[in-house]
């Protein structure tokens, strides 16, 4: 795939395993006004161990897509009106249990095998014999087994997405306890089956499913006390660790702060801290670094290529700062009124844009080279996305349109290996079969 | 209503309790019932030198006191009570010259606290109430009356008066200031001291009388208990009074059988007539005349800002007539009272002695003759406004607000403002001499003898005769001042009685009040209660408990 | 060390409060007319009222009337209430448990249903619960509560004869002790369950009359800050951690949304000292309410000054809890700024 | 600076301009409020209560000589609803409860509408002198306000009319001594939130005098929440003005829904339940009907709270 992809932007050469797979994603929002469509059939595939950047001005969408993954659209007024977004999680590699074998590509974990068929192949899985979910049909208690362990996200401005009622340590504590409550309870020395109401009530605590009575007999019982003590502390290192990895000084005190007690550079290391907790297979990154200093902005891109790197997870970044993009992934979706308008390797979109769209985006950076007072621009404004008809969605702005824009929708088709684009300058031949779809 | 249903709930409660209690054992021995009396005011202080009359005190003082003489259930006629015998002219006991009084007492009476009662305590009783001379008390009755007393011997006592006076021993019965405390136990606790009032005597009774005071929760509830040892006829229950409840919620606890009595008034005799196990007991009349005052004795510049009336206006008798006649009596009676009540001529109330009916009252509404008076006045045209001050909230109010509307149907032109304020602005109001109000309502004090009356409300000398300056009113002052004199010192029954009459008759020409009515004594009882009687010369409310028997 | 100095501070003004309160009571009663009316019988004469006058120094000039009464009151004398024709001091112990007992019940009654209807009504945003309970909020906060009340008793008494009105039966009150005032603590205390059920079965309707309103506002306001609070990225940080809904509503959603709330409880306690006399009336509940109703009518003026005091000192002092409460639920609170 | 003198004279323009938005901005905020059915609802009901008032001389015989007495009819005491002359039933002392609720609607309006604007004027000035003034005066004007915050407000209305006597004259001046504070508070609030604002200190640098700053710059700015306030206060003030001659502060007779709901209690442990349910259901339907159009308001000025 991309032969020419830099060392510093993978360590290690990837087969291409898709891990995620988005097809005909639709995402309405009801109004008052109308139906509007911010996401109207999106396709896009995610490579394990891959950066894939999600660009596009504010309202395309890139953001409801991001979102799409950990289903946390409000619905109504969302409404999910079609598509699929395939997720393939991962395990631990049978063979090397994590150290990294041959089988795995050193990464130390393999897709999960189909839990019908137990690897073999059936028709669940299309033969494949990977377990593969559909994020937008699964259970809701499923989806939560997924969220924050395997699919984390990183939102956009950690002063709003941290509790500011609750310590750093009670929040980050939340997803161990959530996902990992099997092992603190193994670090206290209660078997998963251990029987007994003693061990029940510590088990309900230790997955916060605890009754009203269950924190009374902790501070009743001396024995149960001491157990207790040992999950929490067992809890607080794995907090511990997980601050300093993100190269948190002092997190012992940090875990004791409130969010509004940190900078905003440590909160969003926090943030970062709280979706790596688990090791999850995929991050979504929501414009992780908009509401930063450009100062922190740089040192915490670095840490998020470095501790992606150094996992192996795949990460959706979604961005509408270009250069950042171009810095970080290792391809590119380009994003236009809920669609998805042009994809592909990030040197060669970059160096080779091919939609009208994606070469305004471009030309619109400022670079070292730009005169002063010559910023480009898009001309025209994004359209209104409610109720769209059979028609191109840049027609309006595009220099280039011309007959088919207006009256026929162009889809994604490639152009050359590993990259995508719609656009009838690139594919005359009418396929508006989207149009009459 | 649907009252049935409410009491279907109440077995269970009361099984329940029922059971607790027998099994503390807190029911177990008392054979004696209580009656509960639900009561209107509860008493500001027990000491009879201090308690108002009328006040909540003097119902309780009444039942742990004796008085030397009593009134019985039937008549106004007096009976021998701490004094063997009533004094008389033909029994000798009063002197040929009408002036000194000698009590026989009673002997081998002892006080609650167990001392001997004897002629000392009554002496003591009688100085104590004078010497400290309360504001709040009636002290007055006897120290304006007694020029002397004396102690002959251990049981008995004499008196000596400043003048002939019919009425007196109409004052060795008041429960307030004629009561008879030990005198023992006064000392042993304070003592007497002028205008200071007696703490241990408030709030501890100790009396001779056929009840003792047995526990008083302030705000709640105060609990007599029958005094065994007492020398007449022994009381049947306990009696509890239970306070702080509005007249209306009173009349519930009766229907729902918490209450054996209740103090009421007629207008709330409607919801309980018919009601199972309440009797309502409607006979006879208070001896409170419902009055409203007309003050001729105004000083320049005090009126409320809106009255128009000069301030001789009442001077006018044409006026106070017309006032009289343009009153709707039937809606007062018949209305507000619904029908408890009975238009009531001047100050010499139905059912005290001398009441003449044969003379004319003010009983119907005369709207023509009202007129024809206030034209004749010269007020007709121009018309008036005058502010009526009264107690807010009322009955008295009610009164007003007939007259108010009596008034002002009559002539668009005629306004009366009806000023209701608060009970302590209106005592206030009233404390003022001279009283900064052209009209007010209320109702008068209880007396047992006319010439309480005739001395206190028609008088020109008299205690509202010289704030109200009746003087400048009456046709001939002297003249009614010399009758109502007469009729006080007249000891001759019959005579007496025509000059009552007569004195009916001059006030009806020459009216100093407007009186809406006499009001009804009615009041309603659960059936257990036997023996009920009501005698409006006992204290409110007109009971005396040692006389009922509760049966259950 | 933050929140203690701004108690202190608190609790240091409160007193400065309550003196500028009692003076401005009090020198509007004594504009209005000296108190002397509720000492007096409408017969006395001038020489008597002069008399009662010394007695309690309402001779003297103002200023100096203020400084006995202040000196009464330092003294635990509050005066003589003519309603209750007994010291105030006597008095007013029971009266206070009886209000009392009936306010907490209904600010129990307030507090718990209002954010149980808030947290049910904000989560079903939109949805019939919610439009049910914005009705009824609005509803019952333009609700007249005597009115309220008297509909209740139409209904419940005088129908339905389902509850009593006022505070107790005779019969079982008198058969228990009364250590404290509570009828419901001195029951617990007594071991009397008869007891218990009939100081419960009186406290009903006084109780949901009283607690209505503030159900309404609370719930208001619950429902409101809870569909903010909703709409914040950390409830869906909450859920991206894979907590179940439960969680993220009880621990985060609902935990800041009480934030606001709080603040409206406070207003809540005003709302409840003020119905207090409007129930109390109505359902003949022996407290301070009815006695201040019955003061304020008869022109009793020590009752009115020791229950304005009162009602304020508690006033205070519950909005003080309530600042404490609001800085304990949210640490960016930095209170007395 | 005179503004004559003054040669960075603000042009006359702008202002034109900003009173063209502010009328255009009226008519939008006008179509917002209609636009809510609860909001519509409720200024029916006001239109209606306002009519009753307006028509009462019509719509009943007024009572000789002042209409705002109850009329007695002292042969019919008590009277269930249905009965001839008296459709809702009559009182204890004979009133028409129809009367009551007719001419109680007079009563209430003048009581909501004295009481407003009295207190929004005297609130608005003493707020705004605290907030423009600043400093010591602000102080001690806060220093007052905190001394009458530290009563609930009924308690002190109820403690000062109960001193100034029972009638209805009293209730209203009561009141208007209790309710400014709030309006002082809000509005100094928001007279030192607007004063921050760029345009204000914009307009100081150009000269103008601080009155004219006030009146233009900052009043207009800072009276949303004062409007909103005072629209809710017109029914909580009849509310807390009905308890008020509910508990016996009112002169008996008056036509006011308040002594209406209090005469009659006493009558419905007997089952008379007229004459308290009538009068008392107007006063919810007239608090509820600036509730709702308070909150309409609300939600119109600061969409913030939409849909809440």
């Amino acid at each position: 795939m991309s032969m020419e992809m830099s060392d510093t932007k993978s360590a290690r050469p990837v087969t291409p395993v898709t891990i995620a797979s988005v097809r005909g994603l639709k995402v309405h929002f009801q109004s008052k006004a109308g139906r509007v469509h911010a996401v109207d059939g999106v396709d896009f595939d995610v490579r394990d161990g891959e950066t894939l950047g999600l660009v596009g001005e504010t309202g395309c969408g890139k953001s409801v897509t991001g979102r799409a993954f950990l289903r946390l659209l409000p619905v109504p007024p969302g409404i999910l009106a079609g598509g699929s977004v395939m997720f393939r999680p991962q395990t631990t590699c049978p063979d090397c249990q994590g150290d990294g074998c041959e089988r795995c590509d050193d990464s130390g974990r393999r897709p999960a095998p189909c839990p019908k068929c137990r690897g073999q192949g059936c028709t669940t899985c299309d033969q494949t014999g990977i377990e593969s979910l559909d994020l937008l049909t699964i259970s809701d208690a499923r989806m939560r087994d997924i969220r924050g362990d395997r699919i984390a996200m990183i939102f956009q401005d950690p002063s709003k997405a941290l509790n500011p009622t609750l310590t750093i340590g009670e929040q980050l504590g939340e997803v161990f306890l959530q996902h990992r409550h099997a092992d603190l309870l193994a670090a206290a020395g209660i078997a998963e089956d251990q029987p007994g109401w003693q061990a029940s009530a510590l088990r309900r605590l230790a997955s916060q499913q605890d009754r009203g009575t269950d924190r009374l007999l902790v501070k009743l019982s001396g024995a149960m006390r001491r157990k207790h003590r040992a999950i929490r502390q067992a809890l607080d290192e794995r907090i511990a660790a997980a601050l300093s990895e993100t190269q948190i000084p002092n997190p012992q005190r940090v875990m004791q702060s409130f969010p509004h007690e940190l900078s905003g550079g440590m909160r969003q290391r926090v943030m970062i801290a709280q979706a790596l907790a688990c090791d999850p297979d995929l991050i979504i990154a929501d414009e992780p670094t908009t509401a930063l200093d450009v100062t922190v902005q740089a040192r915490i891109l670095d840490l998020v290529r470095q501790l992606q790197t150094s996992r192996g997870s795949s990460v959706i970044y979604i961005s509408h700062d270009l250069s950042v993009v171009r810095h970080i992934c290792d391809r590119v979706a380009v994003m236009y009124a809920g669609r998805v308008v042009e994809i592909g390797d990030v040197e060669q979109l970059f160096t080779n844009p091919r939609h009208p769209y994606t070469q305004g985006l471009l030309a619109a950076v400022p670079t070292t080279r730009t005169p002063r007072g010559q910023l480009a621009a898009i001309p025209g404004s994004v359209p209104e996305l409610i109720d769209p008809g059979p028609s191109c969605r840049f027609a309006d702005r595009c220099a280039k349109a011309h007959g088919p824009c207006a009256s026929h929708d162009p889809a994604l088709q490639p152009v050359s290996a590993g990259h995508d684009v719609a656009c009838f300058l690139e594919h005359p031949i009418t396929t508006a079969s989207r149009a009459r779809a | 209503m649907n009252f049935e249903r409410r009491l279907e709930l109440r077995p269970l409660v009361v099984t329940t309790a029922i059971g607790l209690l027998f099994a503390t054992g807190a029911f177990a021995q008392d054979m004696r019932d209580t009656i509960v009396h639900g009561a209107d005011e509860e008493p500001a202080t027990l000491d009879p030198s201090q308690v108002e009359p009328g006040a909540g005190g003097e119902a309780v003082i009444f039942h742990v006191y004796d008085r030397l003489l009593t009134v019985g259930a039937d008549s106004a006629d007096l009976l021998p009570s701490l004094a063997t015998e009533v004094p008389t002219r033909d029994n000798g006991l009063i002197s040929e010259d009408g002036l000194t009084y000698t009590f026989p007492l009673r002997e081998g009476v002892v006080f609650h606290d167990g001392t001997p009662f004897t002629a000392d305590d009554v002496m003591y009783s009688w100085d104590r109430v004078i010497e400290m001379a309360m504001p709040e008390g009636a002290s007055d009755i006897l120290s304006d009356k007694i020029a002397e007393m004396r102690v002959v011997d251990d049981f008995t006592f004499e008196v000596t008066l400043n003048q002939i006076d019919a009425s007196f021993l109409y004052s060795s019965v008041l429960p307030m200031t004629a009561s008879i405390v030990s005198q023992d136990a006064v000392e042993a606790n304070g003592g007497v001291a002028e205008g200071e009032p007696n703490e241990f005597l408030s709030g501890n009774p100790v009396g001779t009388g056929p009840y003792q005071l047995a526990g008083w929760n302030r705000t709640e509830n105060l609990t007599i208990e029958v005094n065994d040892g007492y020398w007449g006829t022994p009381a049947f229950d306990n009696v509890r009074w239970e306070f702080g409840l509005d007249p209306d919620v009173r009349v519930l606890g009766l229907r729902a059988g918490e209450f054996d009595t209740v103090e009421t008034d007629p207008s709330y005799i409607a919801d309980l007539e018919g009601v199972e196990g309440v009797i309502v007991y409607g006979e006879g009349l208070l001896l409170e005349p419902l009055h409203i005052g007309f003050n001729l004795n105004i000083p320049e510049g005090v009126l409320p800002s809106g009255d128009t009336i000069p301030l001789d206006f009442f001077h006018d008798v044409r006026i106070r007539k017309a006032f009289n006649y343009a009153f709707d009596y039937n809606a007062f009676v018949n209305g507000a009272l619904a029908g408890f009540g009975q238009v009531n001529p001047h100050y010499v109330p139905i059912g005290v002695f001398g009441y003449d009916p044969e003379a004319p009252i003010y009983d119907t509404q005369d709207l023509a003759e009202a007129e024809r008076l206030f034209r004749e006045a010269g007020v007709w045209d121009e018309g008036f406004t005058v502010s009526v001050v009264v107690e807010s909230g009322s009955l008295f109010e009610i009164q007003c607000l007939i007259l108010k509307d009596s008034i002002e149907r009559l002539n668009p032109n005629f306004r009366i403002n009806v000023a209701g304020v608060a009970e302590a602005v209106f005592d206030e109001a009233l404390a003022q001499s001279p009283v900064e109000y052209a009209m007010w309502a209320k109702n008068g004090d209880p007396a047992a003898d006319p010439s309480a009356y005739l001395e206190t409300y028609a008088h020109p000398d008299g205690e509202w005769g010289e704030v109200h300056g009746f003087a400048n009113g009456y046709a001939d002052p002297e003249a009614v001042g010399a009758l109502i004199d007469a009729i006080a010192q007249e000891l001759d029954p019959a005579t007496r009685a025509d000059l009552i009459g007569e004195a009916q008759r001059v006030l009806y020409d020459d009216p100093m009040w407007l009186i809406g009515a006499q009001e009804g004594a009615v009041t309603a009882y659960r059936d257990t209660i036997k023996g009920m009687v009501i005698q409006p010369l006992w204290p409110r409310p007109s009971m005396n408990f040692a006389l009922y028997d509760k049966q259950n | 060390m933050q929140l203690r100095d701004y108690i202190i501070r608190r609790l240091i003004v409160l007193p400065i409060l309550l003196l500028g309160v009692s003076i401005i009571v009090f020198s509007l009663t004594r504009i209005a007319g000296s108190p002397v009316g509720v000492y007096l019988s409408h017969e006395m004469s001038a020489a008597e009222v002069l008399q009662i006058e010394q007695r309690f120094n309402l001779d003297k000039p103002l200023p100096v009337q203020y400084f006995y009464w202040l000196k009464g009151v330092f003294q635990g004398d509050f005066g003589w209430s003519g309603v209750a024709s007994a010291p105030v001091a006597d008095v007013f112990p029971a009266k206070f448990a009886a209000t009392m007992e009936l306010s907490i019940t209904s600010a129990i009654v307030a507090v718990a249903l209002g954010l149980w209807l808030g947290t049910y009504a904000g989560v079903r945003r939109n949805k019939m619960p919610d439009h049910i309970t914005r009705i009824v909020a609005v509803s019952a906060a333009s609700l007249p509560l005597f009115w309220f009340g008297i509909l209740l008793l139409i209904v419940f008494w005088a129908n339905l004869g389902w509850f009593p009105v006022g505070r107790s039966t005779n019969d079982i009150w008198e058969s228990i002790a009364h250590p404290t005032g509570f009828y419901i603590i001195d029951s617990i205390l007594a071991g009397s369950l008869t007891a218990l059920l009939d100081a419960l079965w009186h406290l009903v309707l006084p109780s949901i009359t009283l607690g209505f309103g503030g159900v309404a506002i609370i719930a208001r306001m619950m429902r409101s800050s809870l569909i903010e609070e909703l709409q914040q990225d950390y409830v869906d940080a909450a859920r991206a951690k894979g907590l179940p809904e439960r969680l993220v509503l009880k621990r985060h959603a609902k935990r800041n949304a009480l934030v606001p709330t709080v603040t409206v409880i406070g207003l809540t306690i005003a709302f409840l000292m003020q119905g207090a006399i409007a129930a109390e009336i109505i359902f003949r509940w022996p407290g301070l309410g009815r006695w201040m109703a019955d003061a304020v009518v008869r022109g009793d003026q020590a009752t009115i000054m020791t229950y304005v005091l009162f009602t304020s000192v508690l006033f205070l002092l519950a909005n003080l809890v309530v600042d404490i409460i609001y800085a304990k639920l949210d640490p960016r609170v930095r209170l007395g700024d | 600076m005179t503004d004559a003198s003054s040669p960075l004279r603000r042009p006359s323009l702008p202002r034109e301009t900003a009173l063209r938005v502010r009328m255009r901005r009226s008519g939008e905020l006008a179509v917002k409020i209609l636009s809510n059915p609860t909001t519509i609802f409720g200024f029916v009901i006001i239109l209606l209560m306002l009519s009753m008032a307006l028509f009462a001389p019509w719509l009943t015989t007024p009572n000789a000589p002042d209409p705002y007495q109850m009329p007695r009819d002292w042969g019919a005491l008590r009277m269930p609803p249905g009965t001839p002359n008296h459709p809702l039933g009559t009182t204890n002392t004979g009133g028409d409860v129809l009367y009551g609720i007719i001419w109680g609607s007079r009563t209430s309006l003048q009581l909501s509408i004295i009481v407003v604007s009295v207190t929004v004027v005297i609130g608005t000035a003493i707020g705004s002198i605290a907030g423009m003034v600043g400093g010591k005066i602000d102080e001690i004007l806060m220093r007052i306000v905190d001394v009458f915050l530290s009563i609930p407000e009924l308690i002190f209305a109820l403690a000062i009319a109960a001193i100034l006597g029972p009638s209805f004259t009293n209730i209203i001046l009561s009141l208007c001594l209790v309710f400014w504070v709030k309006y002082a508070r809000i509005m100094r609030a928001q007279i030192i939130l607007v004063k921050q604002n760029d345009y204000v200190d914009a307009a100081r640098i150009m000269g103008d005098s601080r009155l004219n700053i006030y009146f233009r710059d900052i009043l207009p700015n800072a009276a949303t929440p004062v409007i909103v306030q005072a629209t809710l206060d017109m029914g909580a003030i009849v509310l807390i003005g009905a308890t008020l001659s509910f508990i016996g502060l009112a002169e008996s007779g008056i036509a006011e829904w308040g002594v209406l709901v209090s005469e009659g209690q006493a009558g419905i442990a007997s089952g008379r339940w007229w004459a308290s349910t009538f009068p008392g259901l107007m006063i919810f339907l007239w608090a509820l009907a600036f509730n709702l159009v308070g909150d309409g308001l609300r939600d119109a000025l600061d969409p913030r709270t939409e849909g809440r």
